[in-house]
């Protein structure tokens, strides 16, 4: 076992650092959150350095288009690109490291030719339309239909937690053409182009109280036969090749900016005042803080874990489902902890007493994110106990 | 010993809850946060019911019961999710003009030690009470200057940052100021069990309701584990907090500032836990503005911290205990 | 609602406190706690005490021979009893608890005239025989025999968690007389004397080291029929007659031992070094006594809206599970934060230091004797979950 | 970077497992907490397979692997119940004749800044290594005064007072003292995550094979859930284990000390909420003596203190976070 990069790995490490030094300051002022446009126009500029410099699609095959990192070099690439606080890829996301890869494995070459070229280069966008509201953990129980007429299928149905549906071009999208077969059995995957006529987007507002995410109405919708990806009836195994691409990287992002909420409370901790002193001159404060971090080291440790395990051959089963529902703990309990150091502060998602109390109130709402996308913990929890426990499944 | 309610008061707390369901609709409850949405017909109707006079003297208007009443009615407001500044206009009643028939808003600030000095529904008071260890003090909000902050932990309790605790005129001393802290904390935990309760009957009607893999979601023992917990925590913080509403009226069996801060500490953990849960059970839908689970929960985060936080109260048990 | 004792009970209080304090003192030194034959024989002395003052059978009905004292003067009476350090009741449990209260209400006129009286002066020791080893949790798929023989049922299994067994005269026994009906219908209720041929005690060693229980193996046991209580296959409706004499102080003595470890754990906390000063400097470590003095707090304030409930007219459904699942919470963490604070001083079961260590460690282990026994905490949370809060049954 | 275990590795603890399994069944392992139960003859023959000298260079007589193949070992031995002073001896083998072979049999003490001079395994011991700031020094047992006490809690490790640490002949300077603490810590975690995973495992087959209502309880949700967090923590300290062991190996990529902290605090939860867990799904069994479940927990709770304890792991951590 090592921790050290190899001699290739250190290599790749000073180059990208040196580009990532030049590069990063060439970028206008990061738009608002919630400025979908603004994001989509940022990150795609972003997106076409690193296009032009060889790292787009850095975790993508060769004969995709991409650089064909190891799983070593993709998680290099995350660490050096957040230390030199590079773009995230939020508005690139459901592109490069889902629908992209999944047409890598699974599209026809038509398909391959019009879509990778500009994932990778950022003049694509991509939304996922998964999700929906009926079916929420049992994912596979989707209802939206699809109709075949003629070259065409007719889509209608509801989809949600779709982000980046404002700015997309395409959406990968799961529907159902067979309701008479078992529920994994009758889904197709479609690229849908987001000005097809009858699609409506409307934004979802989250507990944040800002939308985040949005929801997709679909009134037959037409389209071409010529967009769907794998067979007919195939959909559920295309959408689970797309999954299998998670190399264990998926959170490194998540986990960078939770490990700086972690650091800008201890900042927090050591100006405001608790008891005699500070809350960070409180030893029980300090040593919850220290257990926090603690388990994020420990998450860091997991996920190089698993990226070299996704190297050798494959992650072990259910370890993305143990990583996610440790991180959730973590996440809560940072924001549990929070609260009790910000206090009064906490009554607000402002920042308040010149100090950045904002982000860590969201912080606390955003553990529900953790704990609720992607699967809730229980079925985190399902997933171990069944699949890697091999304890009996429930009747 | 009798620590169970009367008849009397069931019907004292169902009158309660049935004004809230009738008057205070979900919708009605999102408006109030909004900036002029403070609606003082229907905080006249609220007060109108004897809400805030409650343990008050017949001869002062108020109904004359006890702090325990005061404790069960707020209990009722606490799961009807009801805004406004009730615990400021239950502590007022007797002293401001006003307050009692709803037509004078008050809000309240326990001067705090350090720390930023925000006050929830000063947006919404036409005066401000501010306790301290050397009584209470009366500020006009028209000379007040401060800043609404924009987002509001809760959406429902609006509240103002001020530069400085300000100064007033002086209308009641130490003991009242004393007694104030430890009504205020008592009223406030009070509506963190009724927002325990709440936000688990939410979460358990969804549960049996909402259905996955082919069969309601309340039928699989992990939630409804997570939900006996709530169910657990709800009845350990009632006992909690009712022992301390009762002690307040009947001071000798125990140590009151012990029983207020333990009913806190039961309360909070309550009410933030369940919240918690409610959110979780509803899966991704929880996470929605639209659906109503975050609000008991951002209620709870906000009422934990008014006239004492769980950290403090555990301190001032800790000490107790070692005497 | 009242906190303060009425009229009439401070008047029992009183008279009781009086009579504690002139006859506690009588009582020669306890003798350890696993010497069965001497805590008989202690117990006993105590009984007959109590008995001939009118004290015995305090939460008995009058017509029973007790003293058919309120709930609330039961409360008393425990609080009284404590704070004097009267005994505790252990041997006399079961028939004071459960043997007793179930033949006032079931038992025959000749099982009445022969039994009450030596449960209540201390003569008559009863031990429970309801629990099997592979039975567990689902106590009503017991399985020892009892094969009707004349006038004899001939009873052949095995009984586990049985104490006192060692030193008792009788056993309330759980037996099936019908193994063709579904598992509730074909139990009976048997009073077995321990002197009959046939049955061997085996002491049952616990996690503690030490043997707080007994197996009972039963092999063709001859019991008169004239020993049943109730009806032949209605001995699980005869069960829970007992069950439901249960007035909501069914945990008060353990709570007393439980907040007296607390207190202790306390004045430890006060001399232990911890960093630069004692753990009880630490307000980390503070604040973790005061969670859990604060929910013992609470237990007590619980304990008593049950017992006024019950006084009214029954325990409200679930309150028995709830309350057990938040003790056994607080039990847990006070064991495990002993440990914290004792540290290395936690390596053994016996004192340390010139300290009460040992009761600490041995805290930690009994916490699961509450989370295990007499149901497990997932049991309660099953029956809040369902009979409470009316989630649907497990399919 | 690679944080997998290569065949060689995995060969190495399988064959560990495989004596463990085979030379201490829970019988021989329940014997060793006897008096006089010490076995040299198994001692030795454990020794022989290179435990204890794994990470020693080979012209010391070590096997020449790293801190990370020790690490691996102890986890297998954890795993196992294996009984003895395993830390001990790993960190003597290479200062104290004859131990690397099992001929003499070590204790270690790390000097307590305060509170009472406990040793594990002193009972059994040929020679006492005190490790403090300035050194190790060693001890010879044989004219040591000193109580075993009577009732250890976990009752395979025997438990000495010492009325005052002993001193002996200085053996060695603080920078070895200072390896021993890291070394030692990072060992004992490694046991824990060991045993973090079999009791679990133990768990998992009890609960597939025990029926209750009809059913294996391994169905029922509330206990998949349980199960599934003790996977979780087991997986989640596993990480902390490893990166620390070879971070003792590679210094360059992070900060030692905070690693070795970081594995004790989530080898230390993992195997005392597993343990807990443990006992917990085997019901009222799990309660007895004769049941192996209390055994695993037992042992966490006694190597948790072991060169560090969570609570001081925690204070390090979070100093080292604010730099």
């Amino acid at each position: 076992m090592h921790l050290r990069d190899t001699p290739e790995e250190a290599t790749f490490r000073a180059e990208l650092r040196a580009w990532l030094a030049e590069n990063v300051p060439k970028l206008p002022p990061e738009p608002d959150h919630t400025d979908w446009p603004g994001r989509r126009a940022y990150e795609s500029q972003w997106q076409r350095l690193l296009f032009d410099a060889g790292y787009a699609g850095i975790n993508w095959p060769v004969e995709g288009g991409g650089k064909g990192a190891t799983p070593g070099e993709h998680l290099i690439y995350l660490e050096e690109a957040s230390a030199a606080k590079a773009p995230e890829v939020t508005v690139g996301f459901v592109g490069q490291m889902h629908a992209g890869p999944t047409l890598i494995a699974e599209g026809t070459p038509e398909q391959k030719a019009h879509h990778l070229r500009g994932i990778l280069d950022g003049s694509h966008v991509w939304c996922q339309g998964f999700s929906e509201p009926e079916a929420g953990s049992d994912l596979a129980s989707l209802r939206t239909r699809a109709v075949r007429d003629g070259d065409h299928y007719v889509v209608t149905g509801q989809k949600i937690w779709t982000s980046n549906a404002t700015v997309a071009d395409y959406c990968e999208l799961l529907v159902r053409t067979d309701p008479d077969v078992p529920k994994h059995k009758g889904i197709t995957w479609l690229i849908m182009p987001m000005d097809l006529p009858g699609i409506e987007v409307r934004p979802l507002v989250t507990a944040h109280g800002t939308a985040e995410f949005a929801e997709l109405f679909l009134d037959e919708v037409r389209i071409p036969v010529a967009n769907r990806v794998g067979d007919e009836n195939d959909g559920w195994r295309v959408a689970n090749v797309t999954l299998s691409f998670e190399r264990g990287t998926g959170f490194v992002g998540e986990m960078l900016d939770t490990t700086n909420l972690m650091k800008e409370l201890v900042a927090i901790a050591e100006v405001t005042p608790k008891g005699a002193g500070t809350a960070w001159d409180d030893p029980g404060i300090r040593r919850e803080l220290g257990q926090i971090a603690a388990e994020l080291d420990a998450l860091w440790a997991y996920t190089k874990r698993n990226v070299s395990a996704g190297a050798k051959g494959g992650l072990p089963m259910g370890s993305g489902s143990a990583f996610k529902l440790s991180y959730a703990g973590v996440v809560q309990r940072l924001g549990d902890l929070a609260l009790r150091i910000l206090d009064r502060a906490s009554l607000a998602m402002d920042d308040v007493d010149g100090r950045p109390t904002a982000a860590q109130v969201h912080g606390r709402l955003h553990a529900f994110a953790v704990s609720l996308g992607g699967g809730t913990s229980q079925i985190q929890q399902n997933i171990i106990a069944e699949r890697v426990l091999g304890l009996p499944r429930e009747r | 010993m009798d620590l169970t309610t009367s008849d009397d008061q069931q019907a004292l707390q169902e009158m309660i809850s049935r004004f809230a369901a009738d008057r205070f609709d979900i919708d009605t409850v999102r408006a109030f946060g909004e900036p002029g949405g403070f609606d003082r017909a229907a905080w006249a109707e609220l007060a109108e019911l004897g809400t805030f006079g409650i343990a008050l003297p017949e001869d002062a208007g108020g109904v004359g019961l006890g702090t325990i009443d005061a404790v069960l009615v707020h209990e009722a407001l606490g799961a009807g999710l009801v805004p406004g500044p009730l615990v400021a206009a239950t502590l007022a009643a007797g002293l401001v003009d006003g307050v009692i028939d709803g037509s004078v808003v008050p809000a309240v600030l326990d001067r705090p030690a350090h720390g930023p000095v925000v006050v929830e529904h000063l947006r919404d008071a036409d005066v401000l009470l501010v306790v301290d260890g050397d009584g209470v003090s009366k500020v006009d909000t028209a000379g007040l200057a401060g800043t609404v902050l924009p987002h509001p932990t809760d959406p429902v309790t609006p509240v103002t940052l001020l530069d400085a605790v300000p100064t007033g005129e002086r209308v009641a001393g130490p003991e009242v100021a004393a007694a104030w802290r430890r009504l205020g904390s008592v009223l406030a935990s009070a509506q963190l069990v009724g927002l325990s309760e709440a936000s688990t009957a939410v979460a358990v009607d969804y549960a049996k309701e909402r259905q996955q893999f082919g069969r309601p979601i309340g039928s699989f023992q992990g939630l409804k584990h997570l939900l006996a917990d709530c169910y657990m925590r709800t009845e350990v913080a009632r006992s909690a907090v009712w022992s301390a509403g009762v002690n307040i009226d009947e001071p000798e069996p125990g140590d009151i500032d012990r029983a207020v801060a333990a009913a806190r500490l039961m309360a909070a953990r309550a009410a933030t836990e369940n919240g918690k849960t409610g959110v979780q059970v509803h899966g991704g839908m929880g996470f929605t503005w639209e659906v109503v689970a975050h609000l008991y929960l951002k209620r709870a985060w906000v009422l934990e911290t008014q006239f004492g936080n769980p950290d403090d109260a555990a301190e001032l048990v800790a000490l107790k205990v070692a005497g």
